[in-house]
């Protein structure tokens, strides 16, 4: 593979399609990125597990407050207009359909919208977090994710391997390589990058691509 | 982000014929007097909405506020626990004369049914009305050793709320008892209409004080000077008031 | 049938079996006089339905709030300490055990503990509020009552012909003859007035009385 | 009514071999540091309590706290939704090498299963988890063509918890995003332990400003500046301080 969108460059697409006003929950670690690439004039208000509508941007470094913290445990700020309240108001949020939208990474995802993000397998110490509520509770489900693993294989699959975290939850991905929606349990292509061909996509994917209309150019600003 | 509204009357345009109306309250104290008399001047200006069902703790007391809805031939079904007060006169002949529908629901169960309504919970069990009337019809489950009560989760296409403070981004405060039922009906609507008593800057209200955050909020109303139900009904208030 | 309690003693007599510092629902109506007999040093904490902890007396005439009102609609105060919640949280203190005794008034009550309060048959508007909760909730659920109905006949059966409220959930009857226990499913006699004999008082009780002990003279002053 | 005491020594003092302990906090914040290193503390001194069953959203991080209590081997099994911190050795080791139970549950469902204990409602139904590992073995139902996971409420034998203010009927007020399990777990143990950082008078609280009424509580000791773990961490800090 030539060309892929960094990181940075995935969360700032996926950054494009947040209206503003809504209410967004960012799963802990690389979805934590979208909230730095709002375009201008927009402004979500940002949802985290453990009790905060409306937290901001990191403090200094050195002026943190231990008891306000997002749910990756990083300490943050308030906006005006924050709330605080417990855990259970805060799954209500989530599991109640409050949120417009919750964007998450994932090891894999089907073509029928299964994720798997929270266990690689048997080994280890399993942790599962607040994902599997957030895949069921979100109006809109969206995944951020490298098209493939660190080794080459698929991500989008005709079926997960991987223990589920939720089953026909996702309806928009956003890969290194094309923005991809979940259509009556397909993937339908909707961007990708300008430089790679469709044959060459579909080779790194594992399930078969459709379009049901024009596939737009994946282009995003150097980041 | 700016949830304000600029009248009663545009924050109650919405609301269709036939649609599940939530409003706050228990008896009057944290009664939505104000939004309830703008639907009603509504339905005598266009004869819309009507048909409604609506949930609240009472049927209303008097001649003003949810007793004046009713009144109207507005309202089609009543979820309630408790269609008693001192002056019950308008929802009891219509219950009675068979022209308004009655789904009595204990008083826990309904206020757990709508937080169950906007915590995405569709049912759970509780042992409120084991073996009597209102569990007839409903799945019996027995966990350890104790007999319990399937109960559904309650949603509805608006909630009418009244609160105290409240800013843009839909955060409100109530004042004291009138907290009641209010803030479970913002999380458990479609669209939330609340009217307070003061519109705040984001960020006046204290974080640690805000009771409903505003993602349950989608409109919010200033009312500076709310009427209390038991003052009008003292003075034997009525609603709309007569012509003539 | 000569001497009964009143109202007002019947209260008393209940109020001298409630812990000091123990919380406490109180039925609207008749029940909400207990309130007022609280035996010197002690004091109860009052649960009112409607979200309110440790609400106080009425207050004067023309200075009431009527944000501040109990479950009955009354105007109440509050005492230092006090707190609002929400229905939902109100009920989670209701049903989840939290509250010590709630005291209700009963139009029947069964040898089993089974009680009917809430409705007189099929006529009229049927109103519940929160009974139900109530008698499945309190960790002691006892009963005021007259003796008898307003006709003289029996309130104290071996079945209940009115709607339920609860099964099998009174532990303690207060009646303006007696105090009666329900133990295993029997009615048990723990006091009654001096001047009343067993016979006499069986002769007004549906259901048979049981003693497990000397009865106690059921003594209350004049109110 | 008092339901202060006066020593972390004395408020632990109750809790015995086999008990279920709630801890509140979501990694260190709201977790009662003092309160945990209380019960280490009469572990070392006595050799007691063991076999505890804790729930926790997390299982530690470092050797302090939550951490510290499970090296010290008197936890027999936890509860939580997310075993992983930045320094999870001390569970990790134990997990693998099969000298701790683990019981890994949705932090929603977490949340709300704590919830359910305190109010009483013994199975809920959620989305969550529906067709996954975590749902193997619980009963399903349908509610409008959608699938659901029947889940039981939890309870503990004592929870620990970390609030603000608290007075001396059990009134309490949290900090920020240290509130998160905290107010759930003080409604859902039979004996709730509380430290605060500060007693004030009942009345000093605004009763609109209680996050959690007195009635979901039984015991409040003052820790004046109480630690928070993560400066623990930082500073690489092990309690039981090591002797020599």
């Amino acid at each position: 593979m030539t060309h892929k969108l960094t990181n940075a460059q995935i969360a700032w697409r996926a950054a494009q399609d947040i209206q503003d006003g809504a209410y967004v929950n960012l799963g802990i670690g690389f979805p934590e990125m979208v909230a730095q690439y709002q375009p201008p004039g927009r402004q979500a208000i940002f949802h985290t597990e453990n009790g905060i509508l409306d937290f901001g941007e990191s403090p200094a470094k050195g002026s943190e407050d231990w008891d306000l913290i997002n749910a990756g445990k990083k300490a943050v700020t308030l906006n005006p207009g924050a709330a605080f309240f417990h855990h259970a108001d805060s799954f209500a949020m989530v599991r109640g359909g409050h949120l417009d939208v919750a964007i998450l990474g994932a090891y894999q995802v089907a073509q029928n919208g299964d994720l798997a993000n929270w266990s690689t397998g048997p080994k280890g110490v399993p942790a599962v977090g607040g994902a599997m509520d957030l895949v069921h509770g979100a109006k809109r489900v969206a995944v951020i994710t490298d098209h493939v693993t660190k080794d080459g294989k698929p991500k989008l699959l005709e079926s997960c391997t991987l223990p589920l975290t939720g089953v026909g939850c996702v309806t928009r991905i956003y890969t290194s390589l094309a923005v991809i929606d979940i259509v009556e349990k397909c993937f339908m292509l909707k961007e990708k990058l300008p430089t790679l061909s469709l044959a060459d996509l579909q080779a790194v994917t594992g399930a078969r691509l459709f379009t049901n209309g024009p596939v737009a150019d994946l282009i995003v600003p150097e980041l | 982000m700016d949830k304000t509204v600029s009248s009663l009357t545009e924050a109650v345009a919405g609301i269709g014929d036939g649609a599940s109306v939530m409003i706050g309250g228990f008896g009057g104290s944290g009664a939505p007097i104000e939004l309830i008399h703008a639907l009603i001047d509504r339905f005598v200006a266009t004869g819309h909405p009507t048909g409604l069902t609506v949930i609240n703790n009472n049927a209303g007391n008097g001649h003003v506020g949810l007793a004046a809805l009713i009144e109207t031939g507005m309202v089609k079904k009543l979820i309630c626990s408790f269609p008693r007060s001192a002056d019950p006169v308008v929802f009891t002949e219509l219950y009675l004369a068979g022209k308004i529908e009655l789904e009595l629901v204990p008083q826990g169960t309904l206020a757990e049914r709508i937080r169950a309504g906007g915590a995405g919970i569709p049912a759970f069990y509780t042992p409120t009305g084991f073996g009597t009337l209102l569990a007839e019809g409903k799945k019996i489950e027995d966990f350890d050793g104790r007999s319990y009560v399937q109960e559904r989760w309650l949603k509805a296409d608006f909630a009418l709320v009244k609160a105290d403070l409240g800013d843009s981004h839909g955060n409100l405060t109530y004042n004291k008892a009138a907290r009641n039922f209010n803030p479970l009906m913002c999380t458990a609507a479609a669209t939330t209409i609340v009217q307070v008593s003061e519109i705040v800057h984001p960020g006046a209200i204290d974080p640690e004080h805000i009771i409903t955050p505003g993602i349950f909020v989608q409109a919010v109303v200033q009312v500076a000077n709310p009427q209390q139900e038991e003052v009008l009904n003292r003075a034997k208030a009525v609603y709309p008031e007569v012509a003539q």
